[in-house]
């Protein structure tokens, strides 16, 4: 399945852009911080920490990603 | 893009000044005898090192629906509280300037303390937004936080 | 009669409208990171009785020295935090008008917020002030506290 | 001894006056509250409430009183 990753943050930075389509095999949330790890090996930099949200609320990795969702990737937030 | 729930949250994402004031006004109303405000302001300083300003990003949709989940989460665990208000600025932000501010009114002053302190704390660990810290020789992401359980 | 100890402490004891902004700007520098301020406001009824409104009196001289004590201890007691006011209103005060406003600043939000509500609680319990609620019907002089010890 | 005393709040109410003049016989905290009470019965309606403040700090029963010190008495505090 191909889904259309956002990033935010220095994942957006380490990927150089805020969004790029991925191919993924296994469609949870943990697939697809798999692939983009495979296609993005800067992301390494934040291995363990990456965040994840399916339609705009964090996913645990077996969560179901579907066709259409929204699929955002980042590091740990430090707003405030 | 500023939103109230049933009158009883105000939740914004801004770009401009927060002005706390008006924050408190637009909550205040003759039930509350205790309003506590949380402002986080920029410091001038990291470890001794001395910050010129901050950069605030945000995944800005999600961080809007994410501050709402806290308000609703704070109301649920401190019932008593009248209204409850998260304010965040995105964009460059200078020394002494308000990145944050929660408001809390309530008929006592004990359930607006500790909520206060809650709905910070929470904004804290989950609202997905990042800073980076500009330095007279450098720049950093601040390191962040990850929600419990994630 | 503004009082500064030392550019750490602001009390105040006034017959005007407090302006809290203008107290948080006095306080605030760059090595904050944390405001956390208290506003006890006039409320629209006590236990379900109609409010007017209220009129404060005070020991005037002694208030303000124990408004100092106060933020003393709250110093000893916290001794990270940055800044401390208290300002305190008397005379004649309407529905949601300021009667108290503490406000803490800090490095770090933690202590800010447990500094605040420990002066406020002293306040409550030690300023020689005493209010009196007036109603459609009549009027009562407010039950007080006294401090610990005494 | 002769001890001027300030009344606050309820207490300046009863009395009809914000300071007395009132003989003590017994110089201390405790004596002060004891010739007040005698002097003023309707004071009786805060007995075991009074507080005193002898120079501007609360005082207890057997603080001294001096003369000339500035000595006032009040009912429980309710500020904020």
């Amino acid at each position: 399945m191909n889904v259309d990753v956002l990033f935010f943050g220095q994942c957006r930075e380490i990927v150089g852009a805020g969004r790029a389509s991925v191919e993924v095999a296994t469609p949870t949330a943990a697939g697809v911080v798999e692939a983009v790890r495979m296609r993005f090996p800067g992301l390494g930099a934040l291995d363990g920490k990456l965040l994840i949200a399916v339609n705009e609320d964090y996913a645990k990795p077996d969560d179901a990603v579907r066709a259409g969702d929204e699929v955002a990737i980042f590091p740990p937030v430090s707003g405030g | 893009m500023p939103e109230i729930n049933e009158e009883r949250f105000f939740i914004e994402l801004t770009h401009e000044v927060i002005d706390s004031e008006a924050v408190v006004a637009r909550l205040l109303r003759g039930e509350a005898g205790a309003v506590v405000t949380f402002d986080g302001v920029v410091r001038n300083n990291t470890k001794g090192r001395r910050t010129l300003y901050l950069e605030y990003e945000g995944y800005e949709t999600m961080a809007v629906k994410e501050m709402r989940r806290i308000a609703e989460r704070t109301v649920a665990e401190f019932p008593d509280l009248d209204r409850l208000a998260i304010v965040h600025r995105l964009g460059r932000l200078e020394i002494t300037e308000t990145s944050v501010l929660i408001v809390v009114t309530s008929p006592h002053r004990k359930t607006a303390f500790h909520a206060c302190h809650y709905a910070i704390d929470r904004v804290k660990e989950s609202v997905p937004i990042w800073k980076r810290e500009f330095f007279e020789d450098g720049e950093v992401w601040v390191e962040g936080q990850t929600p419990p359980g994630f």
